[in-house]
């Protein structure tokens, strides 16, 4: 039941598509793809599938380090704002206290390092994820609005060195998903 | 499943959220200079009433600032001169130029002349002009070259950033007493200054706890 | 709801469980007011409202242009606005030809003297640019000594008072100073030598205005001259005649006084002498260490007076039980008097004691009547002191200050048959308030309006105006020039610092238009009759005069007078029935001339802390006998009249007497003043016009709300807040007084302290010799600008002195001791509200001042809370005057005007330190001792409060530091506070030591 | 099926029996999807409702701000009134939702996963209207941002010892952090609406804000561990943001605040009166949105326990404090407590709250009674009652009586108080409406995943 209508025949192809209809069909998928020795491929799914991951041969993120990085900053700008307000900038005698009376600096210092750490970790994983991209060649594939429902794809991208349109085609047929087609990039 | 967004969407959505913040920035900036300067009126000449000239008065003529602000030395108001002090002069000098038309009639009329404030502190501020000529700060150090100016404008913004400048470091600033009124004073090289305000400060008892102190200003 | 409802009256009190409480408590017992000592149902009722008030906001302060800006700040854009609008473009006007040795900005003080009741008492006159700003006591006059008391200080505000009268009227009609002179003279004109012109005065001391009336009597020698003065001095007078067969006046010497007794005299509280006498009685009770020596006072009084708060040993009793008292000891110490028995309330023990220890102190004793005392007592006092020898050392007599003493009731009563009889054909009031004031059943209101010609000088379109088909404004005393003579007979030139500022015309002015003369002025008068004076030597002695605030060696000098025969004999008991009621003048209010002074109504009363009314006060157990609690509102009935009062329980009154203060219940006082309080004088007769038995109370069922500014309900044992003991407890321990429990702080500091090595400013307040006069309060409201808020929001505990005299009652209901404690910001070294002040609007400055920055608070209110003392107050709503006006015009330009929404407090007066600072600054000196004074220790007659560098070893105030009896207030918190106080002592008798001990 | 749901035990499932995600999807989008006119009456009614509130709300804030604080009840010493009661009320009504998310998901709670969503979004609109109070609370509200450190020409910086600067960093910091957390949650919910809606203004709208979701597998992987370090950041937040707010009064010099004791026990109140919140929205919500298979039995049977627990803590405050005033020894501390227990003026204050989190909350040890979602909506709200008056006590009823007797005071609130009070239900009322309106009021991706896992619970046997 292909759809693929003529404008879109003279288009650059993006990749080939598959779709499944369970977490565990895409995921088997995946590993015989990754046997296949296909590496430029990717998943989508409506939810995350445990060890898709893996089955797709993506390696670990850095974001642990990104956040850990941010949140010492924080902590150190935090606690340096407040010494320096107090102790260089404009010290004065409050309430008999000494200039650098740390114990009052912890809290501040606490959030700072907090708010760094935790707007790292949002920011990463968008822009890492090339997110916003309002527009995607995969958007226009075959019934993809299913992938945010109930729909599982295996999409291998012409750009793996082992992608031939017609082999990678009857690769993927062969994993019996529920139909194939091809997405063109515009 | 055909695309909701064109190709283009892509760009636009990341340059108008780059634009966005761009814009912010701008915005904020350019008010936060925009009210330091125009909020504070610095180098704005401000009309008067009676169209005296400090660069002819204290300038070419060279009388001293405490012909007209007697009270400087003594007292926290400098004293905008009352009009007899005018008529001092102007009752053999110049008789009946248009310029003096203001202080003759206030003369006669025996109504105040009615000055425009140029340099204006908030109501609670307290400024003392004797504290500070005793002390070893410069008439043009706050006032700028006023033996220049015809119509007299503020050289700075008087804010309390500003004040707290000197109020902080005032061995960067102070002079010997002798040249407080001399607005042609140029302060020494910064290294120079240092050591001479220093010594300053020593010899004339300047409390340099006391002055970033929020009641030496604020009751 | 609204504050009127039912459920804010308390029930009725048990006292039996109050008292039963007091005993069951060990140690020293306070507590604040009966209600919460007897912890009612009701009172739990009364505090426990939940929540039926709603605040009344100035509804004045919505104006548009707030609204729409504070629009904009709702939407948070004012900060941003504010920030970028320039200020508006302000004028500057210097003097066209500027008055010598003036300086912009520079204060100037002139010598001038204020009269209250007729006596001058000297002040120096602060003016800022022309404008009277502050009254500071004149250290150079007798009546002063550098004190002065809160009414005289408050005179300053009633000078701007935009409620004053400004125009000449005629029946209502506005009319002018010239038309009123011509319809004078054609008055006059018309009359036979002056047959049937009345001049009514009130107490008359100034010179130039006596020998002018007396010039005036001689050109129309029919004419009378009365006077009548609600407070006047009647009995004094006839006591003194009783005596000595003629009218003189008594002096009293405290410096040499051991031994005193007061017979119903509140000597302290009123009274011209009061700053005087204070001065002196507290210079003879300040203990540091165990070898100064105190007097002993015994006093007996029907309510509460400052006076009695400072006794030894204090009786309530019976205005007759006084005199009752009086006879007695007389009889006693063997004079001849008709003696009834000892009085119920007084002990053989306690009589014993008294007449033992008088006795002993022949010489330096002294016994002292109060002015509404009975003339018998007067003359007792004189043959008692005469029979101990103290004539000559602690008391002396003078001719009368006033000018031709003569008994003001009958003088008034007088001219009332006169005018009734038709024979007053112009009546010229000079000053006074006679319809509002005029005893009830002389009717003098509707006799008036029989008067064809009627003249009214007098600063207010007033009762007495409204009835007179004349009214001329008057002079304030800061306004023109004029003379008056001390309560000793010192004579002070009172000099105008202002032009009059409402077209006013002083009492010179009017008896010289009388005479003829309508363009005279007050200078040429005063000065003319002084040119006489002084004669050859008159240009060096009146600039001098002038310049000093007193004229030298007017004095009066003592007389020698002996006493009569039977001075005492022929004065028969006479016995007063049921339930008394006594008037006296309201502390604040005096006799109702300052009902229109804000200061003044929001001024507590020393004891009821009730402000902007007064109240029916009665003691507790007639209370519980009449079965009416505090907000009752009961008809007093008396000799025919009745009004309606609110009643207020005051411990430590004599039972079965109703005190009613004078003064309020105005109507036409001004905005501020009217219809405050109920009118006592609408009971008061002129036959008994101090004391009156046959008092009938009937409650309507209605409450009235007062606004006391403490409301407060604690059975206080162990917070060691008041500290006391007796002088026979210090002796035994000399360095450690136990009752001061003495408490460290510091050991278990977790911070180093700061090191302060310039100045250290410190205060001490001795509360054994404070009298609680409110002298403090004023002086600080008037320096620091510190705005009054209106009875609803003081009801609400808004209330804004910087300084408050708490009021503590030891001991038990009936016979209670009194504390006054002065508390202000105690400047904490480590003061508890600054840490959490989010901005740094409250920081310590370098000296150990802690400072409040107005115009950086943002109002959190953190501070408040956090403060132990609570001596912080909050413009809840904008309360300062910010628009420029009459009222304004008061406003001391050293001190910010605070804006609504920030935090203020007592700041040491740091004007007044930064002044001292500049000064010697620019001198290249450091400051030195004395030469800071703060508002209040400048103002308090007994100097209880010291101020000074506490790193000058040498200061005064780090000597009284040094005192055993010195201690701070919850120093266990570790606040460090820079302000502490001395324990309270008491100097009882031996052998009635015990039971001075017996409250407790 | 039938049989099935008689093998598993209601309150045992996190997730009804036939779910798959065909049906999650339909079952919670179903609302948002419906046309403006396809929506009920009653949500109609309900956002009028709120909306009224807030112009309340709005107006006495205007009133407030043109007249001054004045038009409060607030006096020397009770300095603080109504604005900080209910500023604390809101924040701790505002934990729950991060808690839910954060703590239960690192306990690998799968039963917090149908209700973090609208919880999170009820922290939210809660933050709002606390963060509010403090600043409308100041005497000069217009330089509230004097607290922000920020270049000025005052040469200035903000007080940072003051536990009131705290309070701003923590509920910023907080507020910012939360809606992160729920803004990416949302971001895949959003997507499947972008390809749910028929509307063509939807589809955009959803569109940009799922900012381009496409759920690959690469996305996935860096989204659930952001989502996890999240989780992880979010939940000492959380348990800070009370406690600092807690030093406001821990860290003062006035007796009944000064007390160690404040933090726990102001962070167990807060879930406590967070969970009654829940179950307040919860329990109406699952019926009017037909939600009982996402929302089950199990849910607010769990909510109930943690209700339970953490009342539990607070009344074990309740006692510490009795238990700390008298081993102080001192005698403020004492008069204190003797004065919050039966002092003349607030007594009834006391006792209702002990009535109210303490008593209340017993039958909740009845399965019965947890089961029985009238039940726990009545005692929510008794709850939240409750938690309101322990802060009227511990706020206003001890500023009243302080040190000295000379300064000890009454609060009387006055209209302009309860205006401001009621008025903020509006502004939450009306976001809260919005919310259920416009976006998934549960995460359906997380849902789907859930699903998954006990697709087969009702084919096995379950003993449990």
């Amino acid at each position: 039941m292909s759809m693929q209508t003529t404008s879109q025949n003279d288009k650059k192809l993006y990749g080939i598509i598959a779709e499944f209809n369970a977490p565990e069909e895409i995921i088997d998928a995946a590993n015989r793809a990754r046997e296949a020795g296909y590496k430029k491929m990717d998943a989508y799914t409506p939810f995350p599938v445990h060890h898709l991951d893996d089955a797709l041969g993506f390696q670990q993120t850095r974001l642990g380090w990104v956040v850990l990085f941010a949140g010492i900053v924080g902590a150190l700008g935090g606690f340096f704002l407040q010494w320096y307000a107090n102790v260089v900038f404009y010290p004065l005698n409050i309430g008999g206290k000494p200039l650098n009376s740390w114990p009052n600096f912890v809290v501040i210092t606490f959030e700072c390092a907090v708010l760094f750490s935790a707007f790292s970790a949002g920011l990463f994983m968008i822009i890492r994820n090339g997110l916003p991209r309002l527009h995607h060649p995969i958007f226009g594939a075959h019934n993809f609005a299913a992938a945010t429902r109930d729909k599982f794809f295996l999409c291998i991208e012409a750009r793996d060195a082992k992608f031939d349109t017609e082999q990678t085609r009857q690769f993927l047929e062969q994993l019996n998903p529920n139909h194939v087609s091809d997405v063109k990039d515009e | 499943m055909p695309q909701y967004f064109p190709p283009s969407a892509n760009a636009f959505l990341k340059w108008s959220i780059l634009g966005g913040i761009v814009f912010l920035v701008v915005l904020v900036t350019a008010l936060a200079a925009y009210a330091r300067v125009y909020r504070n009126q610095v180098n704005v000449p401000v009309e008067q009433p009676v169209g005296y000239q400090h660069s002819l008065h204290a300038g070419e003529l060279g009388i001293d600032c405490r012909y007209c602000h007697n009270s400087v030395e003594v007292a926290a108001s400098a004293n905008i001169p009352p009009t007899e002090v005018c008529m001092t002069c102007h009752s053999q000098i110049r008789v009946g130029t248009p310029q003096l038309a203001g202080v003759y009639e206030s003369w006669e009329t025996d109504q105040p002349i009615r000055w425009n404030k140029v340099h204006d502190l908030a109501d609670f501020v307290y400024f003392n002009h004797s504290a500070h000529i005793n002390k070893g700060v410069g008439c043009n150090d706050c006032h700028g070259r006023v033996d220049r100016m015809s119509a007299i404008w503020k050289a700075e913004p008087m804010s309390m950033g500003w004040c707290l400048e000197c109020h902080r470091a005032p061995e960067r600033y102070v002079r010997p007493r002798e040249e407080v009124f001399n607005l042609a004073y140029e302060r020494p090289a910064a290294a120079e200054q240092l050591e001479l305000g220093r010594s300053l400060v020593q010899s004339y008892h300047i409390n340099t706890n006391k002055l970033p102190q929020c009641s030496t200003c604020h009751r | 709801m609204n504050p009127q409802d039912k459920d804010l009256t308390p029930q009725p009190l048990d006292l039996g469980a109050v008292r039963k409480r007091l005993e069951g408590s060990q140690g020293k017992a306070y507590w604040r007011s009966l209600d919460e000592l007897a912890d009612t149902e009701a009172f739990q009722e009364f505090m426990h409202k939940e929540f039926p008030r709603q605040a009344a906001p100035l509804a004045s302060n919505v104006n548009r242009r707030d609204f729409v800006k504070l629009l904009g700040a709702s939407l948070a854009l004012a900060g941003l606005t504010s920030c970028i609008r320039p200020n508006p473009q302000e004028q500057y006007t210097s003097y066209v030809r500027a008055p010598e040795y003036y300086l912009p900005g520079v204060p100037q003080f002139y010598a001038t003297a204020m009269s209250l009741g007729g006596y001058g008492v000297g002040v120096l006159a602060e003016s800022h640019a022309g404008r009277p700003t502050k009254l500071e006591g004149n250290a150079d006059h007798p009546a002063s000594l550098g004190a002065i008391d809160p009414l005289v200080s408050a005179t300053v505000l009633s000078l701007y008072d935009p409620d004053r009268s400004q125009v000449v009227t005629n029946r209502g009609e506005l009319s002018d100073w010239g038309s009123f002179a011509s319809a004078l003279s054609d008055t006059l004109s018309g009359l036979d030598g002056g047959a049937g012109l009345r001049i009514l005065t009130e107490t008359v001391t100034s010179p130039t205005l006596a020998s002018q009336i007396d010039a005036l009597l001689e050109q129309y020698p029919n004419a009378r001259w009365h006077r009548y003065d609600p407070l006047h001095r009647d009995n004094v007078l006839a006591g003194a005649e009783l005596a000595f067969g003629e009218a003189v006046d008594t002096r009293y010497q405290f410096e040499n006084a051991d031994v005193i007794l007061s017979l119903g005299s509140d000597f302290l509280g009123i009274g011209p002498g009061k700053l005087a006498y204070t001065k002196a009685f507290s210079a003879r009770r300040r203990v540091r260490t165990a070898e100064d020596s105190m007097n002993r006072l015994w006093t007996a009084e029907a309510a509460p007076s400052i006076t009695g708060s400072m006794a030894d040993h204090r009786l309530a009793l019976r205005p007759d039980e006084i005199e009752g008292l009086a006879r007695s000891l007389a009889a006693r110490l063997g004079l001849s008097v008709e003696a009834g028995d000892l009085p119920d309330h007084v002990s053989q023990e306690w009589f014993d004691a008294l007449a033992e220890d008088l006795e002993a102190h022949r010489g330096s004793s002294l016994v002292v009547a109060g002015n509404d005392q009975p003339a018998i007592v007067h003359a007792v006092a004189h043959a008692l002191n005469a029979e101990l020898g103290n004539v000559g050392e602690t008391v002396v007599y003078t001719d009368p200050v006033e000018v031709d003493p003569v008994s003001h009731s009958e003088s008034l009563a007088a001219l009332v048959d006169d005018i009734s009889a038709g024979e007053v054909e112009a009546l010229v009031m000079l000053g006074g308030n006679p319809v509002y004031t005029a005893p009830a059943d002389l009717s003098f209101a509707n006799l008036l309006s029989r008067v064809p010609v009627s003249v009214h000088l007098s600063p207010y379109q007033d009762e007495t105006s409204l009835r007179s088909t004349w009214h001329v404004p008057q002079t304030h005393d800061l306004e023109a020039w004029s003379d008056v003579r001390a309560f000793d007979g010192s004579a002070s030139i009172v000099q105008p610092l202002i032009a009059p500022f409402y077209n006013g015309k002083s009492a010179h002015e009017v008896v010289a238009a009388l005479a003829g003369d309508a363009e005279a002025s007050s200078y040429d008068l005063v000065r003319g009759y002084w040119r006489e004076q002084f004669g050859s030597d008159f240009n060096s002695v009146w600039p001098q005069s002038v310049h000093d605030g007193v004229v030298a060696e007017s004095r009066f000098a003592p007389r020698q007078l002996s006493l009569r025969e039977d001075a005492l004999s022929d004065a028969p008991i006479e016995a007063t029935e049921g339930l008394q009621i006594v008037f006296q003048a309201e502390p604040s209010i005096y006799d109702g001339r300052f009902s229109n002074n804000g200061w003044l109504q929001e001024l507590p009363n020393p004891f009821t802390k009730l402000t902007w009314d007064n109240a029916a006060l009665m003691s507790a157990a007639t209370a519980e006998r009449l079965g009416v609690r505090n907000q009752d509102v009961v008809t007093l009935n008396y000799e025919g009249n009745s009004v309606e009062a609110p009643v207020w329980i005051q411990p430590g009154q004599a039972d079965n007497v109703v005190v009613a203060h004078l003064g309020y219940g105005r109507e036409a006082a001004g905005r501020v003043g009217n219809g405050q309080g109920f009118n006592a004088y609408a009971l008061r007769t002129s036959a008994r016009p101090w004391v009156g038995g046959g008092l009938e109370l009937t409650p309507t069922g209605a409450t009235y709300p007062l606004s006391s500014t403490q409301m407060h309900h604690a059975l206080e044992e162990e917070r060691h807040i008041v500290r006391h003991g007796t002088l026979e407890e210090f002796r035994a321990h000399p360095d450690h007084p136990e009752f001061v429990h003495p408490v460290e702080h510091h050991e278990y500091d977790l911070y180093p302290d700061y090191a302060y090595e310039s100045y250290a400013w410190g205060m001490v307040i001795d509360m054994n010799v404070c009298t609680g006069c409110n002298a403090c309060v004023t002086a600080c409201q008037s320096e620091n600008n510190i705005p009054i808020v209106g009875k609803e929001q003081v009801a609400i505990g808004r209330e804004m002195h910087w300084i408050r005299v708490d009021a503590y009652y030891g001991g038990s209901v009936d016979d209670p001791e009194f504390y006054h404690q002065p508390i202000a910001c105690m400047h904490c070294e480590k003061a508890p509200c600054e840490p959490v002040c989010p901005v740094g609007a409250t920081v310590h400055d370098h000296e150990g001042l802690n400072v409040m920055v107005y115009n950086r608070c943002v109002g959190t209110r953190y501070c408040s809370n956090n403060c132990p003392y609570k001596v912080r107050r909050f413009n809840f709503l904008q309360y300062a005057e910010l628009e420029e006006n009459a009222l304004s015009m008061v406003q001391n330009p050293d001190v910010t005007v605070r804006s609504r929404g920030v935090m203020e407090k007592c700041t040491y007066c740091v004007q007044r330190i930064s002044k001292a600072r500049v000064t010697a600054g620019n001198q290249n000196r450091r400051i030195l001792d004395g030469e800071v004074v703060t508002a209040c220790q400048a103002a308090c007659p007994a100097e209880a409060i010291v101020f000074g560098d506490i790193n000058d070893s040498g200061s005064e105030v780090v000597q009284t530091k040094a005192s055993p009896l010195n201690y701070g207030i919850l120093t266990e918190l570790n606040t460090v506070p820079r302000t502490s106080y001395l324990s309270k002592l008491r100097n009882p008798h031996p052998a009635l030591a015990s039971a001075s001990e017996g409250g407790h | 099926m039938a049989d099935s749901r008689n093998r598993i035990a209601e309150t045992d499932r996190v997730i009804g029996p036939g779910q798959t995600y065909t049906t999650i999807d339909d079952t919670v989008n179903k609302p948002i999807l419906t046309s403006i006119l396809g929506t009920p009456i009653w949500w109609f009614i309900a956002f009028a409702f709120g909306f009224l509130l807030l112009m309340l709300y709005l107006y006495s804030v205007v009133y407030l701000i043109a007249v001054g604080t004045g038009v409060w009840g607030n006096n020397v010493p009770a300095a603080w009134g109504f604005p900080i009661i209910n500023f604390v009320w809101w924040i701790g009504i505002g934990h729950a939702g991060t808690l839910i998310s954060a703590a239960l998901l690192l306990f690998r709670q799968e039963w917090r996963t149908s209700i973090n969503r609208f919880a999170e979004a009820m922290t939210l609109f809660a933050v709002v209207c606390a963060g509010l109070y403090p600043i409308l609370h100041l005497g000069r509200p217009w330089v509230f941002y004097w607290l922000v450190p920020y270049p000025n020409t005052y040469g200035l910086f903000p007080q940072f010892r003051s536990p009131l600067d705290w309070d701003l960093f923590a509920i910023s910091t907080y507020a910012s952090v939360s809606l992160l957390f729920w803004f990416i949650g949302l971001i895949p919910d959003l997507a499947t609406l972008r390809d749910r809606t028929e509307n063509k203004f939807g589809k955009i709208a959803y569109g940009i804000a799922s900012l381009g979701w496409r759920g690959s597998a690469k996305h996935w992987q860096r989204y659930q561990r952001a989502y996890l370090l999240l989780a992880a950041l979010s939940f000492p937040l959380v348990l800070s943001v009370h406690s600092t707010i807690s030093l406001d009064f821990a860290t003062s010099q006035v007796p009944g605040w000064n007390n160690t004791i404040m933090p726990p026990y102001f962070v167990a109140g807060a879930v406590f009166a967070g969970f009654a919140m829940v179950l307040i929205l919860a329990i109406p919500l699952r019926k009017a949105f037909g939600l009982e298979n996402l929302i089950t039995m199990r849910h607010l049977d769990n909510s109930a326990k943690v209700m339970l627990a953490t009342g539990l803590i607070v009344v074990y405050g309740y006692v510490i404090e009795v238990f700390i005033a008298w081993y102080s020894g001192t005698v403020y501390e004492q008069y204190m407590i003797f004065n919050r227990m039966f002092g003349e003026d607030y007594w009834w204050a006391f006792w209702a709250l002990i009535f109210c989190n303490a008593v209340a909350i017993q039958p909740l040890w009845s399965k019965r009674v947890r089961n029985s979602p009238l039940a726990l909506f009545i005692i929510s709200m008794i709850v939240s009652v409750g938690m309101w008056l322990e802060r009227f006590v511990i706020v206003t009823v001890t500023l009243t009586r302080e040190y000295l007797p000379s300064s000890w005071g009454v609060f009387t609130a006055t209209r302009w108080d309860w205006a401001l009070y009621i008025g903020s239900f509006g502004l939450f009322l009306t976001l809260w409406f919005m919310f259920i309106r416009f976006l998934p009021s549960i995460a359906t991706s997380e849902m789907k995943e859930l699903a998954h896992i006990h697709e087969n619970d009702d084919a096995k046997e379950v003993t449990t």
